[in-house]
């Protein structure tokens, strides 16, 4: 990495601000284990944005102190969580209905790969794994009425995760809306990424460097 | 802060658009949303498509709207029933399109609708004038008919208990095709008896969740007549 | 009609009778319009049996004293209504699911013809009304483990309402169980019709001279 | 008079047959039928089909039933997750089958088998891996899966508060694929925390009515794990 990207390259946390301040009051949202978990942290209790976990709770809230912890209350992640009020409880049926029947407004998920038609891979590690586990990531990417997908923008040894045809597993055709690296914003349009913002001290050639498929300004 | 409550019928109604096609809860005089029906008369649009499990009964609410030449077609379980005189005079004149689903389907139309589920099969109404032009396949041994997803650009629904994140609660038998009909509907428009503070309905009771609702208008109206 | 079928002829309090007692403790049991309606009454209030109306109950109760109608509670026929201890309310798609999905152990229908293969009709009253309600008769009886129907033997001017092949829009193939008529109580099998009881004084030849189908015994 | 509860796990477990497949609520930890899984084991049937959200954890449940070689297949969304060792063993060497089904298409198919559809079309998993060899079609400008209904011979469900009838309620993410289970078990067996007398239950707030439970037994084993 250049000196550039390892000073100003946003963490995993700044990368979960980023996403929890483009959501706005109202939005009913799904959001995928790792970094998009984070997402809830960051946006500001005034706020008010429904999370929905697909094992049946609507309006999640944050995890609970060491000694309020409900033992029947985890969500998707098997974490123990809290629910706001306001919020309800549903069965997988009802819960799925709400993804499948693209009543979710925004989800969040991880990824191994996105390509710029916006087909994304992020369940199976390898095409030769006979028996990863998708959970609800296939539901979640055709579902909801927005896919953002929040990752390093390359692998650990610095192959590109954006590129023009994911290796990996599909998870979901054309899904994606827009992404969320360590490095930059961008959103998938008709014609590829179009890049929105990038870390400060980085160029956009550099950027595109890093980058398995075109990308547009 | 979320706040579903709209003060006013004009606001209920914003954005109701000619051609549009309107879901109508209720079933008989429980749990129709009355005063919602009585706004989108006033409201004006046309052209639209009715569904509903009757066909409107006496000549105010659903069978005014018709009569008022506004509805071009309905889709419903129970068209001809004790006082739909406005749907029958205007059926015998060809004035009105009619698609009659068993009411079972109909249902699970809109449960589809609302669930992303495109298409289904069902051995409901195979062999009959009602699976007339539509696809029969044998599944596990059973033959099916193929019946897609009904949804609606508005769904009008009624519940006893609403609270400002759209949750709802509904009262007994007047719970029948409104929770699936708001589910269905890309613009979900309540009319409650009640209105809860947030947190006031248990997490574990909540029948229509608010992510299914897009406003809602408190018009404590009573009780349906006897 | 000959003096012992006048005579004799089950009335339509006596065929809901019939019906009632060969309903176990314990059936789901979902009831039509007109004659089925009545069957309730002749439960023994000791015998559990669940009754299911279309628009959301389980556990259906008798009709309320006058002042104490609950205008909220109707049955799918729009009659004012009990809840029984037990019961419970649910939307119309939960509703119907427990009847398409064969969770009804019995429906009792009317109906106008009943083949010998067991085909019924019984919501359109001829095959030129273009508007007849079908209401959640196509559900029931194709979705109920089983279906019985009560009806009178003939038509009033005397036509047979068990017949070979229905002349009516159809309801259902291949769907009846049982006919309890006011002459007679059959069951549908492969061959056909098969009579279990006739009315006092009427003879199998006499049953068969009413009826528009061979009948067994 | 109904009274679904058995008193022993014998009773409970009677009739399960070997080549049954068997629908097992619960998500992680919470809403488990732990006690039913462990008396399915002492029942003894074997070559099942497992329907479940994972393929069991640790050695003990349903880990344990597949370490015995009770699990001819199972069906799940999330084989793969911390301590799902039994299952990689097996599976590795190859004494397990495995159908993975996205999370959401699994409790839609179990819903569609309670339900009475027979199959249905979902855009969820096209030209994904998990639908290679299913049918494929456009509705309505979608691309969409023929996924067909999933039926259990029996249904293993845990709830909060049963009544003797059946009618069950469940506690907060407990409920999770329970209701759906029940819904799609052809023998649904229920194990509750607590038991109330008939009429206790409010009418409103029943999730799970009795007409899709079988058999009710008595086990208030406490909290999931933290």
């Amino acid at each position: 990495m250049s000196d550039a990207v390892k000073n100003s390259a946003w963490s995993r946390a700044e990368m979960a601000a980023k996403v929890a301040a483009a959501i706005p009051e109202g939005w009913y949202v799904n959001l995928g284990i790792g970094i998009p978990t984070l997402v809830a942290d960051f946006v500001p209790a005034t706020r008010e944005v429904v999370i929905h976990s697909e094992n049946g709770l609507l309006g999640m809230g944050p995890a609970p102190a060491k000694d309020a912890i409900d033992p029947w209350l985890i969500n998707a992640g098997k974490q123990h969580v809290t629910l706001r009020t306001g919020g309800s409880y549903m069965h997988h049926a009802d819960s799925f209905a709400m993804i499948r029947g693209g009543h979710i407004d925004l989800c969040v998920l991880g990824a191994f790969e996105v390509a710029s038609n916006g087909d994304i891979a992020n369940w199976a590690t390898s095409v030769n794994d006979t028996a990863p586990a998708v959970g609800g990531a296939m539901d979640l990417a055709v579902g909801a009425k927005r896919l953002w997908v929040v990752m390093e923008h390359t692998t650990k040894d610095g192959r590109p995760r954006l590129v023009d045809q994911c290796q990996y597993p599909l998870t979901a055709l054309a899904a994606v809306d827009r992404i969320y690296t360590n490095l930059a914003v961008l959103d998938v349009v008709e014609s590829g990424f179009v890049v929105r913002e990038i870390i400060d001290g980085v160029s956009f050639d550099e950027l595109q460097a890093r980058t398995g498929a075109r990308l547009s300004q | 802060m979320i706040d579903k409550f709209v003060t006013n019928m004009a606001d209920a109604m914003s954005g109701i658009a000619d051609g549009a096609t309107v879901l109508v809860g209720g079933f008989g005089q429980v749990g129709q949303p009355n005063a919602l029906i009585e706004a989108l008369i006033e409201h004006g649009a046309k052209d639209l498509t009715v569904v509903a499990n009757n066909a409107g009964t006496g000549r105010a609410g659903l069978a005014r709207l018709m009569e008022l030449g506004r509805v071009r077609r309905i889709v419903c379980s129970f068209p001809r029933s004790t006082g739909s005189v406005v749907f029958e005079e205007l059926y015998a004149a060809g004035k009105i399109e009619l698609e009659i689903v068993p009411q079972g389907t109909l249902a699970e139309r809109m449960r589809a609708a609302g669930a992303g589920v495109r298409a289904f099969y069902t051995p409901t109404a195979v062999g009959t004038k009602l699976a007339e032009g539509k696809e029969v396949r044998e599944i596990g041994g059973t033959n099916c008919v193929l019946e897609t997803a009904l949804h609606g650009d508005v769904a009008l629904v009624e519940c006893w208990t609403a609270d400002r994140w759209g949750n709802l609660v509904f009262r007994s038998s007047g719970r029948n095709f409104n929770p699936v009909m708001a589910m269905a509907g890309k613009l979900t428009i309540v009319q409650t008896q009640h209105v809860a503070e947030l947190g006031e309905l248990d997490p574990e009771v909540i029948v229509t969740p608010g992510i299914f609702v897009n406003r809602v208008i408190h018009v404590p109206y009573g009780d349906p007549p006897l």
